[in-house]
Formats: structure tokens, C-alpha cells, sequence
């Protein structure tokens, strides 16, 4: 079982749900978070002060799902969430060693579906 | 090292013109002008100055948010609090002694004690309102100067601190200028200075007293890298608006009737604010690259501050001449000076109540008008540059009190119950360690 | 079970009420307060009365902002519902009857029909204002009194039966206690009852009923230990301030003119509540060992209720002694015996109106002084203890007929379209499950 | 295309409309309305309509929160400024030029120069009131009209083109339609055209213009997809109340006096606001299942634009029939119209604006009442079916001029700063795009 | 070291924090996540539009703990946070190959504790 | 690869951020949390009641960063969000087993520069 975690553009979120969705993906959880990176930040004015925010929104993806649709799944968010201009994000890829679903107490591949 | 310099000199500059005015200017006294019990009580000014009281009321509030929206968020509660305390206590301290301090007759310098738990204050006719009307529309003023001062001092001050800071404060620096100015016999008044609503009883004193706070206070932490954007703009636009609402029944209601200088009043200040708003947007826009709707609310409540001498003296020209550079003067003083002067005034009530205070009373001697009022007078471009002597004494004489007896104060505090909340209680937030509240709750 | 037997007892105390007040003092029935109508208009009372009337209805979105801060996120558009559909139903329900039969002449107990839809409600003059004036002011009280009973039932209560309550409590607990003390030939104005601007009408009424509604109701899930703080205080405290000047409008306009004993009403209204404010945050201090904002705010309405039946009455030092009065009864009201008694009042309605309303009512025996206001009576201290008793059957009788007759409304609902929403709904948050909106989106 | 063919359509219609009027009715011009400057002041005249001016100013900034609330997160400060920088800019062009041409003497068309820079605008009567308090009354009125198009274009119009618009709309649309029907000698006054406050001046103005301008800037990104949920409840809410109670200004205000016209005008605009805030309520039950607070409040607003022209010439059940009426016509125009015409008015300005203004400026020639106030007329119900041709021929008027000029006005912005945001600035917000601000920052 | 991280109701937060102290765990860290799996989203409206928000607000919690414990912190997880009704939310089990203090720069087991 | 996981104090983050910028560390993520520990938590008074809050504001820094940075990452989180005091939070780090840059679909350590 793997997590795919994706960092993603606020705007981009509706998009990449609809691609995962058609992939018919068995679920997701969304974060919001700030990021940084190749990406500059934004600058903001208080009474004549630039106060500079390195950190900009972004949104957060994971997908818990066998392994063998993890490329099925990076393939939807790359498609997606691309706008070809600094700030797209990343995907990182882990090994998850159990899955639960509470509802049922079911482990495994059974669990994400 | 300079802050007892500046205490020291402040100090006695203040007992000198104390000592100038009761030697030069005692035998000058103006007759009572809140005083004269007769008359009858006209149902429309009453009702003019009924409202503009509960218009004044509602500034403090107004200001509580406009200042707790720049605030940090960890700051809000606290920072609404020091408003909404000061309403609670003035309240009471106003009624018990400090209306009589204020406008009983006295001597030059202060009221006397005659209506001291408003004995004698009754619902006869003062002009042509109550004398009680008169006395809660004064009251709203007294409670709305000294919140304004909580804008420099916020994210910081221990809030026991703040609250022995009100009763001295109100009694020992709000009464005697206020007494100078508008009391019977106040020297100030005497001499001529013009002030229809307050732009050095309020606006000065509230401004030096901020600055000498500051000073003895010292910096947030972190100050000046630390400086954070406001939390909440919504909220800081909306006490800029129920500033701007609450402002004419501030400057229109100190005609103490609802006539045309009221009128009057009310359209300067209208005029003034717009233009200083406009004109801190253009400076902004100029300087930051883009216009800002902080900046815009914080250019309208200087416009409302210098208008405030010159409401009932001036024309609608004469209002834009004084919002143009009500924007100017605070900007600069805001953003610049500042700077260059290195205190932490956090949410820059030097930069616009002494700054816009103190422009706002000069300029009333430039553009007075007796044709608008002919209880005032002329100023400089009328043909009387005369007029300019009594606003510059005015004043300076309102920066000396207000600065030497705050440090006084601050100095009584600070050895006292202290004055700066501890490291750790200001990086955990004000609201957490002064309060036990959390101004924002959304897990629940 | 208690519930049965406390309705029946205060069903039966309410009868004796009506029967004795009906042989005893049918006859003394005042003449007609509202319905004279002579005289031409005065435009400054006019005008003080229709400034009052817009503060009035503030007060409206004001308590919608105060309870909603203290609400939960996930409840706070169907707590500011409450008040806003109050504002649109009352309004229209006013206009129709519920003005004809509060202030209509009638018999001891209800106004009559001929003032329904406004027939015979006009521009002519009723003292000093028009009729229509009169009656809009009244209007808001009407809305008001009922909103302010939300603040028991949030979190839980269906919004359907919350709608159908609307008309019936207006008409079947409002208009009678309104026409007893306000209407032409009412019994406790016959008994010479004080009540300046509601204490009874509004405060008792709406405290009692919301104490009612809460035993019907049962507690919310989780309660006491799921109590959760505010989610927005700074909504709460401007809530509190727009209480506060809409309140000036209240007291001060209840003398129907602009006048000496308007501007008295003006002051002993700031005065209390200031007060009540700082007793209530020294008694926070004492207590939690922090004074908080939220406590300042509460007290503050406190001190607002209880100085409302005083507020034509008593002078400046009787509304020191109101405040703290005040202060003091709704804190431990609100705070130990709710938790001896262990109902489950959401926002404490109970602790500060109906306790504070009752304080007040009878604070006004104690403090009224015939030299503030001739239409009024000397209270207890100014040597005249019976005003006690009219203020004591007033209190008693606001308290059963409320009781009594909310009992019998909760038992209507309840049968019909049910009072409490489902567990599911109540986890879910009466937002998205009573309104499909959720108060904060930010996402988007 | 469509747009030009609209432009084309309605440009002639005002030309033609233009012409009659020249023609037909320049002979029948009423006497002046604002400019017989004589009698004295009344003091409590001059009391209510500072008030009002105060509490119509109030409007304005509530309209900000009432649109901001609705507007996204990222474009929270934008959407207020644009209702902020109207108060300053139109403040300032109304004073210099803005009254004279609205108010001055001039032809049937438009007023003169006289009053440029307030020249001979002072504190003498005009009626009862001082010339000021009149000038400023309606600065108000100006200010408002323009604020209210925002709604349709936020979220994507440029801050310069905003600007830019500010003082061309308020000179050649706003001006001309005030003098049309307020000013002395205005065309739309001379045939007998009724509009208390404002319904063709104020609200289908600014309805029509906004359409205009929604089809000049064409939809924003992802339209109607991307449609987003309010993403503040609560200020969209308090702004509802702010502009309720402001509302009071606006329209017993209009009567100039406190009499028992305004009283009437009071009662009336409270009634229809709260049927129509009730109807909206049913029609969303109905339709969505469920009742929604921003619903309610849309209706509260839909109510008081409709009352407005009519709200001094009905009585009550006249004002239930428009309040109702406003709460359909609305409802349905904003939601199901703009859905089958497809243009993007982002807060639904003409559905409410437009629509609800057209409605209250026919439905007065239905109900108005002579017996209400003698210097209106009898409307269809009353036996004079000939009120609804000058309503109808004002409606129509106004429409077309607003219409026809707004879109050179835009046509003119489009190809000099240009009117739409880019893509890049729209996605990424208006607030931190144009105004380098970000609305909430709550990490600091 | 494993790190167990579990979607739960909002609702059920408080209950599942109230079993792990009673198993005595050594902290946990709680962020505010969306989700979308089984259950289907709500539906707002606005003027007479329905507006589907298919993210319902969970929480998530991360406890990293020895391996041992485990077994103990999910059962405590499911038992408490379970309704039975779709939405009760998942566990998902990693690998965690380092834990460092921050206070002390301890490392492993001790610096959980 | 590695995925280095930080829990730290709010008012640290700008600190820690500017140490990670000196060692030229790739970019990172940031997400408010709440957390729960050694240190207890705050109380706050709401009409007279105390209402105990035991989740303390948090910030939770990711970092994706090759292996051998990580040691170096570690210790200027360790240097500049520690005080001394209960409550500096911890540091994870696992493995991550892809990276894939959004707007290029580079994979690897490319991605995360
Ligand atoms: N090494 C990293 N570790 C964790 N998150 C990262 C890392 N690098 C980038 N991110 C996240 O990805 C977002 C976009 O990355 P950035 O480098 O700005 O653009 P791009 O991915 O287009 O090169 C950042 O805002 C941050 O949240
Ligand atoms: N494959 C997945 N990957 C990541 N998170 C998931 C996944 N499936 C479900 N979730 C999370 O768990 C929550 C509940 O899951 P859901 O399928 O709706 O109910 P249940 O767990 O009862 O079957 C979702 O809201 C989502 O946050
Ligand atoms: N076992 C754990 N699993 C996940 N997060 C933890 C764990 N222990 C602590 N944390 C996080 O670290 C933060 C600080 O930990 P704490 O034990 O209070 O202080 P310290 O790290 O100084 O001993 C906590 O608020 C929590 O967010």
C-alpha cells in the first residue's frame, strides 16, 4: 500500500478531485498548508511597510491506495494540477504498512476502497 | 539617559506656561460657557445632542476594533479590552468627579468640586439643552480620548497596568486641559485658542501621552522585524466607519444645538475626512505601489482628528485644505517618522492624534472663519495671523501636560504594578495571559 | 415529574393573579397612556423618538451578534437567524394585532381590535409625536423582547418551531403583560407599577419564558461538560456595544420626548452599566483570576436590564447602586445557581434578564425619586416602602403569566412540529442541518 | 454582437426619451424643490435630518460588509474598498460640483453651475432645515448609488477602472437623473413622476448601470461553475442590519422634516422590509428545502429598495402589497432570470437593484395615497390608474439613461485603463493584486 | 517507530484523545483535514443555488510511537472512534525512521515518550 | 529520499525557516496544528467556567530532501526551535520512495531542488 501525497495549487484542487474522481480513486484527505520553494513569496502593505509572506497557500492531497494505482494517480495529478509556471508542487510517494477502517475494524487493501 | 531628559524638560515646560498663564492670562477669563444654568430646553437640540451622544459612545467601540483588526490575533481580545474598560470606568469616574473637575467653575487651571456625584447636575436647562445631556455628551469624550491611547501601547501593557493608568489619567491630565479649554474660566479658552471639539483636549493629549508611553514602555519583542500585517481587515474598516458615523455627532454635536453651525460642522467634517482618505490612498499608492484599504481608513480617521478643532470655524474649502494635509502630515508621520525616530507607536496614534491633532488646531487659526461662526474667530488667511498665537500655545501647552504628567504616571505605574507584561506572556499572547480568552474559537 | 408540577403551579399562581387583579383593582384603571390623542407635534421630540426607534432595532442584530460570537461555529447563522426571522415575523404580526391589542383600549387584561392593521393609526398626534411614531417604537420592543430568549435555546432548537412560536408568544405572552403595564386601563400601571421602559414587559417576560423553554427543551448533547468558549468574541463585544447605544434609544426614548427626564433616563442608563460591567470583571478577577472581555460585555446587558424599569425613576447614585446590583445578582445567577440547578440556558437569559429584569423592578421601589420624574413615586429609601408592593406583584405576575402561558406554547409545539432538533441535526450543527449554510467558508 | 446593439437600443431610447421630455413637458415644470431658500430653521427638523444624514452614511459601509460577506475570502478587501474609496471620492466631487449640477437652477435637464465649490450654500433655511443639512443629506444619497453597482462587478473589475468611474458615472448619470426628478425644474418631477427616496434615482440607476457593466466585463473565471458560497455570514448579515436601520434615513429622512410624514415613512419602510424578508424566506424553503439567513437578508434588502419611491405616499397595507411583491420579483430575478439570461452579476444587483427599484417605482402609482401625504397623489387602487404613466415613463427614463451611458462610460474605461482584471490577478485574488492586503492573516 | 495516523469525525476527537491518555500514549498532534471517501458531501445554498461541498471537515491525528504499542493505540482509535455509519475515517500505519527532541535532541524511544 | 517532519512552535517558525534558508535547504511545507505532549495545556474562563484546553497551537514543517542533507536539516531545526522548555516539539523523519516535480514530471532528487 502507498500514500500519495501532493502539494498542489489552491485553485488547482477541483480539477485534480475531478481527474482522481474519474479514476475513481477510493478517497482522499485534503490539508490546507503554505509552502515554499523555486517559488517567491508575495508582499503585503501596512501602512507604507512591504511586509514580505514567503509562504504561500497551497493545498495538500493524500490518497492512500494500492500500489498498483499509484502511477494511474500521478498521472491524473501531473495532468491536472500543471500550470507550467513555478509553484505547481510536488508529489511525494511513502510505503504505508497498514491500513484500518474504523467503520468496520476491515485492514488492507479492503479498507481504502 | 533621554527619557528623563525629555521627562525633565517636558516637566518644566509645563510648569511654565502653567506659571505664564496664571500670572498673564488669569484676569482674562471668558465667561462660564458650560456653566450658565438658564434658559429653556429646546426638544430639538435636545434631541440633536441625545443622539450625538449615543453617536460619540459608539467611536469607542468602533475604535476597538478598528485597532483590534491591526492587531495580532492573539492580541484581539485584549486589545478590544482596553477600549471597552476604559467605557466602564470613565463612566463612573466622569460622574463621580470628574465632570465637576472638568467644567464646575474653578479657577484657571481645574473645576471645582460643586458637582462632584453631579450634585446639582439636574435636567435644568443649560443653553437650551439639559444639563445633563450636557454633561453625558461631555462624558462620551472623556471615555473616547483615553482609549485612543491604548493604539500605541497595545500587544504589550499589562492590563492591570492599563486599568490603574485610567482614573489617574482621566483625573490628572484629561480634566485640567479640559478645564483650560472649554471648563469656565480655563485660561486656554480665555486666551482665545480655538478648539470647537477637541483637537487638543483630545487629540494632542491622547497623542504626547501615547508617545511617553511608548518610551517608557519600550518595544514588542522582535520590534521592528516583528511587524505583522492586520489580522483582520474587515473588522479594522468597520471601526473606521462607526469612527467616521460616530465623528459627527463628535464635531456637530459640540455646537450643542441643531442649528447651522452644526450643519456646518457636519459637512466639514464630512469633506475633511474624505480628502485626508483619499490622499493617504494616493500616497500609499504612490510609495507602495498600490492603494490600501488600511491606508484609506487610516487617512479618514486623520482627516476626522484634524477637522475636529476646526468643525465649527471653518468652511467646506477650508475642510479640504485641512484633510489634504491632515493625509500628508500623517502619512509621513506615520510611515517616516516613525522610522527615523525608532519608538514602537504600534498602531500609530502619535502619527495621527498628536500629528493630526496638532495640525488640525494650527490650521484652525489659518482657516477659521467668522462669517461661518461668529463665536470664533478669523485665522491668517482671513487677515488675523494673530489667530495663530492662541492655537500654538494651545498647542504646546496641551503637549507639555499631557507629556510631563503621563510620564509622572508612568513612573508611579511601573513602580508600582509594572507596566510591560513579561516575555513570556506577550509571546503567548495578551489574550491568553491577561484574559484566559481566545479571541477565535472554530473547533467548537 | 417536576416540569408537570412546576407548570401547574405557575399556571395556577397566574390565574389568582388575573382573578384578584380583576376584583381589586379593576377600578383604579389609569387613564389611557397611549391612546390620548390631542395635542399637536413637537419635531424634536418626534425626531429624538424616531432616532430611538432606529437604536431600538439595532439592538436586534446587535444581540444576534452577541449571542452568535458566543455560540458555536457550526451554529452561529441559525443563532443570528433567530433574532433576524424575529425582526421579519413581529414586524408584520405588529402591524397586524399585536399593536391593537397591547395598546388598543380594552379591559384590564388586553387591549381591543380597533387599531387592527392600523386602522384609525395615523400622523396625528399622540402627546407630542404621531401616533405612527408611537407606535413603531413599540414596534421594536415587541421584536427585541422575543429575540432576546434565543439565546436560551440555541444550539438545539428546531427552526420551525422557533418560527411558530413567533406569532403565538408575541400575541399570547407579549401583548397582555404590555397592555397590563403600558396599555390604557392596564392593571399593573393601575396598581401603580413601575416600569419606565420594560423591566417587566421585556426582561421579565423574556427570562421567564426562556427558563420554560429550556426545561422542555433538555439540555444539549454533552452538556455540562461540552460547554465550549466563544467562537468570535469580537463579534460578541460588538454585539455588546450596539446593545449599549441601542439601548440609549431604548430608556431615553421611553419618555416619548427630548426632554429633561429623557436626558436623566440618558445618564442613570450609562451609569448603571457601566457599573454593572466592572462588578462583573472584578468578579471574574476574583474568581477565575482573570477579567475577561466576554464577562465585561455580559455585564454591561446586565446592568442595561436592570436599569431599564429605573431608568425615568431613579438619579445618578440610584443607578450606581443598580449597576452593581446588577453585577452581582447575574453573575452568580449565571454562573452558580444555573449550575445548582443544572438546567442547560445556553447563553444565560435566565441569569441576567429574568434575574436582572426582576433586580431591577424592584431596585425601582427602592431608588425611584418623585424629584427626577413627577409622573413617577419616591421609592424605599425616599421614604415611601409600599411602592415595594406594586413592584413586587409586578414582578410576580410578569413571572406566572410568562411562565404559564410559554408552558402551554412549548406543549402546543412540541405535539405539533416538535421543539428539538434531531441528535443527528445537533451534532451536524443547526447550521447546515435547520439552514444548509455554513457561516464561514473560507476556502473558497 | 448583442452588445453593441443593446448600447445602440438604449442610447436612442434616452435621446428620444430626452426629446419629449423637451418638448412635452418643459412647460410644466414644478416650482423648485430644493432651492426656495427661505423660512427658518427648525430645530428639530434639522436634529432628524443630521441623524438621517448620519445613519445614511452608515449605509454605505454596511453595504460593504453586506457584499463583502458574499464575496470570496481573496477578494474580501477589494469588495469593501470599492464601496470605501465611493464615500471618499464622491464626498469630495459632490461638494465641488456634484450638488450644483443635481440641485442648482438649470433647465429641465440638468442644474447649473451656481453652487460650484458650495458657493452660496450655507447655513440659511431651505425650508426648515439650513441649506447645508440638505446638500449633505444627499451627498449621502450619491454615495450610496454608486456603491451599490459594485456588487454586480466585483471579483474581477480593475481598481483603476473603479476610480476612473467613480467621478464620470456620479457626474453624467447620477446628476442628471437626480435633477430629472428632484431638482428644480427636473422633467421627470414636472410630470408628476413620484419618488420619495430614490427607487428610478437610486436604485434602477444603479441596477441598470450594473448590467451594463456586467456585459462590458463579461463573466468571471469558471462562471457559473465556479460560484462560491459566502465566505462570511455574519458580516453579510450585520451589513443587512446596518443598511436596515440606515434605511430609516434614507427614507423618512426624504420628507425633510420630523413630522408625520416621516413617521409614516418609517412604519412603512420597516413593513415592507420585513415582508419581503420573510417572503424571500418562504420562496427559499420552498425551493431549496430549506430556509437560508443570507436569503432573509436579500429579502430585507430587496424590501427596502422597493419601498423606497414609495415610501412616502402609501400607508401600511400598501406597504405589505410592495414589501411582498419585492420579495417575489426579486427572488425570482435573481435567481432564476440571471440564470436564463447568463450574464455574471456577481452579487445580483440588478435582480435586486433594478428590478426592485422598477417594481417600487410602478407599484407607487398603485398605491399611493393622497391621504397619506397631500403633496403625492392617488395611486391605480385610489381611482387614478394615470399615476402609472409618469412611473412608467420614469422607470423607463432612468433605465434608458443609466443604460446608455454607462456603457460609454465603459467603453471608455475599456480602451483607456482598461476594465478587467487579468486572469493571473483575478485567480490569485483581487485583495492581494490589486491592494497588496489579504483580509484575514491569522498566523501572525 | 511507527507512526499511526488516523482521519476521524470532529465530532469523535475528544473521546479518542480520552482512550489514548487512559493507554497512557506519549502525545499525538492533531491537524484539521477535508475528506471525501465513501460518504458523500453536503449541499449549501445560496440564492436558490445549490452549492455541493463534497469535503466534509475531519481531523486528523498523529501519534508516533514504539512499535509494540501499536496494535494497543488502534484499537483504542477504532473503539472510540466509531459510529457505524460511512465517515468514520481510516488508520494508516508507517514507518518512521528517526524521532528526535527538539528540547533535548534525544533520539529515538526516549524522545517520544 | 527523506521526508523530515517538525513539529515546532509557532512563534520559532521564522527562525527556523531563516536557518533552513541559510543552508539552502529545497523548499518546504508548512501546516498548522495542534499538539499535545509533556506540556500541559491552557485554560480559558467563559462565565465563570474553566474551560480546559489541552491542544496547544503548533507548526508542523515537511521537508523532502535527499539523504544525506538530512542530518544537517535536523540539526538547525534542533538549533533554532529549541528553548529549553517542554513543549519544542519533535522531528520525524521517514522515507519517501518517489518525488515528482508537478509542473516538469521530473522524478527524484531533480524534483525537490
Ligand atoms: N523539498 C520540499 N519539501 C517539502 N515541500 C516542498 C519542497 N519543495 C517544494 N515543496 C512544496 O511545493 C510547493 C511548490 O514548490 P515550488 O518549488 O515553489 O514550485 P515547483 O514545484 O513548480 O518547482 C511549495 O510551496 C512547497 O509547499
Ligand atoms: N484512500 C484514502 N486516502 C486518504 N484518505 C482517505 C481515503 N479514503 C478515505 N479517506 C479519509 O477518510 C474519511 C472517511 O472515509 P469514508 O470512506 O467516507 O468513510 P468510511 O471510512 O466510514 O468508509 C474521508 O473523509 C477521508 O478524509
Ligand atoms: N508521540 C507523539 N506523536 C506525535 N506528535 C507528538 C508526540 N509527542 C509530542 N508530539 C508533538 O510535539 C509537541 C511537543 O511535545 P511535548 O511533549 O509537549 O514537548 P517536548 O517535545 O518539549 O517534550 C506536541 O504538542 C505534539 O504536537
Amino acid at each position: 500500500m502507498k500514500k500519495v501525497e501532493a502539494i498542489i495549487r489552491v485553485g488547482k484542487l477541483n480539477a485534480v478531485k475531478a481527474a482522481l474522481e474519474e479514476i475513481k480513486h477510493p478517497g482522499l484527505t485534503v490539508t490546507n498548508v503554505r509552502g515554499h520553494g523555486v517559488q517567491k513569496g508575495i508582499t503585503e502593505t501596512w501602512r507604507g511597510k512591504s511586509i514580505k509572506i514567503d509562504l504561500l497557500d497551497k493545498v495538500k492531497i493524500e490518497i492512500v491506495s494500492p500500489d498498483k494505482d499509484v502511477s494511474k494517480i500521478i498521472a491524473a495529478i501531473v495532468e491536472e494540477g500543471k500550470t507550467g509556471n513555478v509553484g505547481d508542487g510536488k508529489i511525494f510517494v511513502s510505503t504505508v504498512d497498514e491500513v484500518v477502517r474504523i467503520r468496520t475494524g476491515e485492514k488492507g487493501e479492503k479498507a481504502v476502497s | 539617559m533621554g527619557k528623563g531628559a525629555f521627562l525633565g524638560a517636558t516637566s518644566i515646560f509645563a510648569l511654565m506656561c502653567a506659571l505664564y498663564a496664571s500670572t498673564g492670562m488669569a484676569q482674562e477669563l471668558s465667561p462660564a460657557q458650560a456653566g450658565d444654568l438658564e434658559g429653556v430646553i429646546d426638544s430639538g437640540d435636545n434631541a440633536w445632542i441625545l443622539a450625538s451622544s449615543a453617536l460619540v459612545l459608539i467611536m469607542t467601540p468602533g475604535l476597538a476594533l478598528f485597532y483590534g483588526g491591526m492587531a495580532g490575533t492573539k492580541n484581539m481580545v485584549n486589545t478590544m479590552w482596553m477600549s471597552f474598560i476604559v467605557i466602564c470606568t470613565v463612566s463612573i469616574q466622569w460622574v463621580l468627579w470628574g465632570y465637576s473637575l472638568s467644567f464646575a467653575e474653578g479657577n484657571w487651571f481645574i473645576g471645582g468640586f460643586e458637582w462632584v456625584a453631579l450634585q446639582g447636575v439636574g435636567q435644568e436647562a443649560t443653553g437650551t439643552i439639559p444639563h445633563l445631556t450636557f454633561m453625558i455628551f461631555q462624558c462620551m469624550f472623556a471615555i473616547i480620548t483615553l482609549a485612543l491611547v491604548s493604539g500605541a501601547v497595545v500587544e504589550r501593557m499589562k492590563f492591570s497596568a492599563w486599568l490603574l493608568l485610567i482614573p489617574l489619567w482621566t483625573t490628572a491630565v484629561y480634566a485640567p486641559i479640559c478645564h483650560w479649554v472649554w471648563g469656565p474660566g480655563g485660561w486656554l479658552g480665555g486666551i482665545g485658542a480655538l478648539d470647537f471639539a477637541g483637537g487638543t483636549v483630545v487629540h494632542i493629549t491622547s497623542g504626547a501621552s501615547a508617545l511617553i508611553l511608548c518610551l517608557f514602555l519600550g518595544a514588542r519583542k522582535g520590534y521592528p522585524k516583528s511587524v505583522h500585517p492586520p489580522h483582520n481587515i474587515p473588522f479594522t474598516m468597520l471601526g473606521a466607519a462607526l469612527l467616521w458615523v460616530g465623528w459627527f455627532g463628535f464635531n456637530a454635536g459640540s455646537e450643542l444645538a441643531a442649528d447651522g453651525i452644526a450643519a456646518s460642522a457636519f459637512v466639514v467634517t464630512n469633506t475633511a475626512t474624505a480628502c485626508a482618505g483619499f490622499t493617504w490612498s494616493v500616497l500609499d499608492w504612490a510609495h507602495s505601489g498600490r492603494p490600501t484599504l488600511v491606508g484609506a481608513c487610516s487617512g479618514a480617521v486623520a482627516g476626522l482628528v484634524a477637522i475636529t478643532p476646526a468643525s465649527g470655524f471653518v468652511g467646506p474649502m477650508g475642510s479640504i485644505a485641512i484633510g489634504v494635509g491632515a493625509g500628508l502630515v500623517c502619512y509621513y508621520g506615520s510611515v517616516y517618522m516613525k522610522k527615523a525616530l525608532g519608538y514602537d507607536d504600534a498602531l500609530d496614534v502619535v502619527g495621527i492624534h498628536a500629528l493630526g491633532g496638532s495640525w488640525g488646531a494650527f490650521a484652525t487659526g489659518i482657516f477659521a472663519q467668522l462669517s461661518v461662526n461668529p463665536g470664533g474667530a478669523d485665522g491668517a488667511i482671513y487677515g488675523n495671523p494673530y489667530q495663530l498665537i492662541p492655537q500654538s500655545i494651545g498647542i504646546a501647552a496641551s503637549w507639555a501636560w499631557a507629556c510631563g504628567i503621563t510620564a509622572i504616571l508612568a513612573l508611579i505605574i511601573k513602580y508600582t504594578v509594572g507596566l510591560k507584561a513579561s516575555a513570556a506572556d506577550e509571546t503567548a499572547g495578551m489574550d491568553i495571559s491577561q484574559h484566559k480568552e481566545i479571541a477565535y474559537s472554530h473547533e467548537t
